[in-house]
């Protein structure tokens, strides 16, 4: 049979983002596939040399929607590392609470996305009824649902306001008394475990040659490969908590995975609670206006753990109010371009919207 | 903590003792940046990857353009010696080109051929690095250069929306935000020294 | 001849009366859904709105076998329900409720669908089309070996006769509890036939955008909706007839109906999609094996409860 | 008292009972198409799922764009992405309506010095109800809503009549904005 060509997105149920996967399909069997992206490009490089740096804090929220923390995070380091600013011990913690719950709030929106492709829309909904949860919780720390613009150089915005502990506790109580039902709506569903079990693989031998970082990887190469671990930022080195990794990458492992990182999560978030000490929550970043701050001369690569694996941001200061040059590493650029064009062909038609949930896709920061 | 120090400085060694440095840095303790010559980066990059520092993790370019050169970057990482590595190197801007490192790190592929589309820097060895990854018919000189202008970019092809002045100066003062435009002005001009 | 046209008549109002029952049904159900999965769920007679807006829309064409296969579609499936008989002894052709007759007449509307989706020339309605037909080759053989399982019991093929033997031997005295393989096989088909998950391999939005349904707007869509809910009271009605023992009267027909149909709907919402080679296998494992120990031990050894 | 005697109504007097007729039906079964142009689409699933449960006013998301009614702009517009919505809203059948999410698509909003993003969406395409907000939250989304819900009652959502009357204009300014608004295939040709 002849091939045919079949796209999936930009507009498309199965597709997460705004970017088209192309695909030559024999029968049923992708035989080529390229993802196209730049459907996202707002020229964000650009733009944030043409802000300041304060009003770049704003800005950099945007580069990625689901998980907009990080981004911040990632710049904030960045910035802290080429100025040599000091973060108060509280900051640190409370740095890791928001985090922690981002990647809470992007790993229930994953794992309920998984029902998109499989058509299991109950997962979906019960999820995103966690989440909404969580940017509730967001939106009393920080004012903001979604964009939070609460980590900024030099500690965060404000602190915590009173109270909001036991809003965090509770929830958290709420989501792990609910974590086996999830597991039991999903991955230990049958008619789920058809579709994820030994299929979508990313073989061991090739993680290095693409460049995967995150679950992805770890799911493949069975090492605690985590930033967090391996170089640890923020207080990530006071804080118990294990790395789930399998050796076996398959769809069902990279969810499995998700799903124990949630409890991780949580215990991290426990453990914050506890240990965070009282004090300032920021260094005030320059004297007199903060518009005119100047940041000095250098450069600067600061990477995070995000939910899909190392998000970095690479700053170059020429000294002046403006940055010189940001570049941003976005975490799912490699399995993203290289993965869709290598390791989709061979699978089925329906895997394709999979390989892009469970590999966590990120289209605005693969265009930026 | 002692161990990761002697982590900087394994790759201090390693690099500096085999190749002419131009300059070092060490950020902190999980970071150091070695500025070298063009021609020895690909051969820097292969040491690397034979010890141990496999991931590719960015590669992207900076526009110099007061000194006329770009700045390509290539940034790696050890997953069990944890070190960021960047390794930069300077191309001259008029004609910018430097080999791919396709065969080093196969994951280049398409930060190459992005770096092409933003910053005009040529790739021999990579296939496809002239097409067009994120634009589409784009019509100007690459995006990322200094001296491409969005704004004026955007002025000339996209309208602005225009709001109507619906409002009255019942007093006849001087506006505030008139004020405040040129008190900002006048700080520039104190700021600059006059120029521009 | 008026006999005829009465007759005629009185089937169209058995069509219609399918028509806005099963559209009620799928309304409540989508509300019971909806509180499945913690939220409210639309109005009841949400499904009614939907079909009567698509109705009021422009619409564009592919072509004439793009619009005459909807009609083709429609009036298959409306003649198809003309057979049906409601309850035991109401239907509009007496003597006329083989059950062979809805099998070859219900042909007529998927063949309608499938000629229109393919005149679309969208690669993804010929790719649901055929992942359609694969699904019905999947679920008919085992579905088929039950039901010609009870014709060799009963003697019958006639729905009404097959409901009134059930009735006459006393209360749950139905062939879903007498054969109990057979009612597993056969509500098992019956999700495939509905196209429930987790057999809907041929309307997946996320892999192929709805599959036939992908060039449909407007007036062609309302059209296969009202199409879809008359298939849907067929065969949630076969079933009824065949293996749940008829319907003495108007109200046992609807509980029933209602039963059945939210009971699939309820188990289809927490399942996911399976892929369509799995679809198949699955189809041809275990319920063909169900179905063929089921006729054996029925047909000679002759236990039945 | 009213007059039992039959007086035939005029044809537009007809017309016009079963545009109302229709109209009702329209606004009570509006089914998106969610074009995730932008980051605006993250506040939908709030909005669909329990929190707010869009679907008690009879809206839902529908897969492709034949089948839909309301056209989801939510958020910025790349020129790449606008030569795909152009082609996605004349795909759609009429009566057809755009809601505009965000203020990328009002004026550019943080966007509006960058080299790839439009300015003003209803230049290319009618927009009838436009959301604003950086991100405009799931109250203002559900609010929107029940704007274009007022409008067609109202018989003021014309975005789509409009589209036909000044074809010309609208064609002019995507031709000014994009050059050429045919999607050539990457890596086919």
């Amino acid at each position: 049979m002849k091939e045919m060509k079949l796209f999936l997105g930009p507009q498309h149920p199965g597709m997460s983002g705004n970017a088209s996967v192309h695909m030559y399909v024999d029968g049923d069997i992708i035989k080529r596939s390229y993802l196209l992206p730049g459907m996202l490009h707002r020229g964000f490089e650009k733009g944030m040399e043409r802000h300041l740096w304060v009003n770049n804090i704003s800005l950099i929220p945007r580069v990625c929607v689901v998980e907009p923390d990080t981004n911040e995070m990632a710049f904030a380091m960045a910035v802290e590392m080429i100025a040599k600013l000091e973060v108060p011990e509280r900051a640190h913690y409370i740095r890791m609470i928001i985090l922690e719950f981002a990647r809470l709030s992007i790993h229930l929106m994953s794992y309920g996305g998984l029902g998109g492709p499989t058509g299991l829309y109950t997962l979906m909904y019960h999820a995103h009824t966690d989440r909404n949860t969580i940017l509730n919780i967001f939106e009393k720390i920080t004012g903001h649902r979604v964009y939070h613009q609460y980590i900024v150089p030099g500690g965060v915005r404000k602190d915590l306001p009173v109270g909001i502990e036991k809003d965090m506790h509770s929830f958290l109580d709420d989501l792990e008394s609910r974590y086996e039902e999830y597991r039991d709506l999903g991955i230990n569903n049958l008619s789920i475990q058809a579709r994820i079990r030994d299929t979508i693989m990313l073989p061991k031998e090739v993680v290095w040659e693409l460049g995967v970082t995150g679950i992805g990887m770890r799911s493949a190469v069975n090492k605690p490969y985590d930033l967090r671990k391996v170089k640890p930022y923020a207080r990530y080195d006071q804080i118990e908590f294990d790395v789930p990794v399998s050796d076996y990458s398959d769809a069902y492992a990279r969810v499995d995975c998700k799903l124990q990182e949630v409890l991780q999560s949580i215990s991290i978030i426990r453990q914050c609670l506890i240990k965070m000490p009282k004090g300032d929550v920021r260094v005030p970043i320059s004297k007199g206006q903060a518009m005119r701050w100047t940041v000095p001369k250098g450069y600067a690569y600061a990477c995070v753990e995000s939910s899909r694996g190392e998000f970095g941001y690479f700053m170059v200061s020429d000294g002046g109010t403006h940055p010189y040059r940001v570049g941003v590493r976005g975490a799912s650029y490699p399995q993203g371009l290289l993965g869709v064009e290598k390791y989709l062909p061979g699978t089925r038609l329906d895997d394709a919207s999979l390989w892009i949930d469970t590999m966590g896709v990120c289209s605005p920061e693969i265009d930026r | 903590m002692t161990n990761s120090m002697s982590n900087t400085e394994f790759v201090t060694n390693l690099v500096e003792n085999q190749y002419k440095v131009l300059k070092t840095e060490v950020l902190d303790q999980y970071q150091i940046a070695f500025e070298v010559k063009k021609e020895d980066v690909h051969s820097i990059l292969s040491l690397l990857k034979t010890s141990g520092w496999i991931q590719l993790s960015y590669l992207s370019a900076v526009d110099w353009i007061k000194d006329n050169e770009f700045e390509v970057v290539y940034i790696v990482f050890n997953w069990d010696k944890a070190v960021h590595i960047q390794i930069r190197t300077r191309l001259d801007r008029e004609s910018a080109s430097i080999n791919s490192v396709l065969p080093i790190y196969p994951g280049c592929k398409y930060y190459e051929r992005e770096a092409h589309e933003f910053f005009g820097i040529k790739f021999p060895g990579n296939p496809d690095y002239e097409k067009q990854l994120i634009l589409e018919n784009w019509d100007d000189i690459p995006p990322l250069r200094k001296d491409f202008d969005p704004r004026q970019y955007s002025d000339k092809k996209f309208s602005h929306m225009e709001y109507k002045n619906d409002f009255v100066n019942k007093d006849g003062k001087v506006s505030k935000q008139e004020a405040r435009e040129k008190r900002f002005s006048d700080a520039d001009k104190l700021r600059t020294g006059g120029k521009k | 001849m008026v006999d005829m046209l009465l007759m005629i008549l009185a089937g169209v109002g058995v069509a219609l009366f399918g028509f806005v029952l099963q559209t009620s049904i799928a309304g409540v159900n989508r509300k019971i859904v909806g509180r499945i999965q913690k939220r409210y769920g639309p109005k009841w007679y949400q499904e009614f709105l939907d079909i009567f807006k698509l109705l009021s829309k422009r619409s564009v064409t592919h072509g004439w076998i793009f619009d005459f296969g909807v009609i083709m579609a429609l009036g298959g499936i409306i003649g198809t329900a003309m057979f049906m008989p409601i309850t035991s002894s109401l239907m509009a052709f007496p003597g006329y409720d083989n059950f062979f007759i809805f099998v070859y007449l219900i042909a007529v509307g998927m063949l309608g669908m499938a000629m229109s989706a393919s005149g679309s020339g969208n690669p993804l309605a010929s790719i649901g089309v055929m992942r359609a037909l694969t699904t019905m080759l999947a679920y008919e053989v085992p579905f088929m070996i039950v039901v010609l399982t009870i014709i060799k019991l009963t003697g019958t093929s006639s729905l009404s006769e097959l409901g009134i033997l059930q009735q006459a031997g006393g209360d749950f005295n139905w062939f879903v509890i007498a054969l109990p393989l057979g009612g597993i096989v056969a509500v098992i088909s019956l999700m495939g036939m509905l196209g429930k998950k987790p057999f809907v391999t041929y309307i997946a939005p996320a892999e192929i955008a709805s599959g036939p349904m992908v060039e449909y707007g407007g007036k062609q869509l309302g059209m296969l909706f009202i199409m879809h809910e008359i298939t849907v009271f067929i065969e949630v009605s076969l079933f009824v007839h065949l293996f749940l023992g008829g319907a003495e009267n108007i109200l046992f027909f609807i509980i029933k109906y209602f039963a059945v149909y939210t009971a699939l709907n309820i188990m289809s919402s927490v399942y996911g999609r399976l892929k369509i080679d799995q679809v198949v296998l699955f189809f041809y494992k275990w319920p063909l094996i169900l179905a063929v120990t089921q006729a054996f031990i029925a047909i000679y050894l002759g236990w039945v409860i | 008292m009213l007059s039992t005697k039959f007086s035939p109504m005029s044809k537009e007097e007809v017309d016009r009972k079963w545009w109302e007729i229709g109209d009702f039906f329209r606004r009570n079964s509006l089914w998106m198409l969610m074009y995730c142009t932008g980051c605006c689409a993250i506040e939908l699933p709030p909005a669909m799922t329990s929190a707010y449960d869009m679907e008690r006013l009879g809206m839902g998301p529908m897969a492709t764009p034949r089948q839909a009614d309301v056209l989801l702009v939510t958020g910025y517009l790349s020129l790449k992405t606008l030569r795909r919505l152009i082609y996605t809203y004349e795909q759609m059948s009429e009566p057809k309506y755009v809601v505009g999410f965000g203020s990328c698509t009002i004026n550019g909003g943080i966007y509006h010095d960058s080299h790839a993003v439009i300015n003003q969406l209803n230049k290319y395409v009618p927009v009838d109800v436009f959301v604003a907000g950086c991100m405009p939250n799931t109250e203002s989304v559900m609010n929107g809503f029940i704007d274009l819900m007022d409008l067609i009652k109202n018989k003021k959502a014309n975005g789509w009549k409009d589209y036909h009357e000044r074809n010309d204009w609208y064609k002019a300014n995507q031709k000014a904005a994009l050059g050429e608004v045919k999607i050539h295939d990457e890596f086919h040709e």
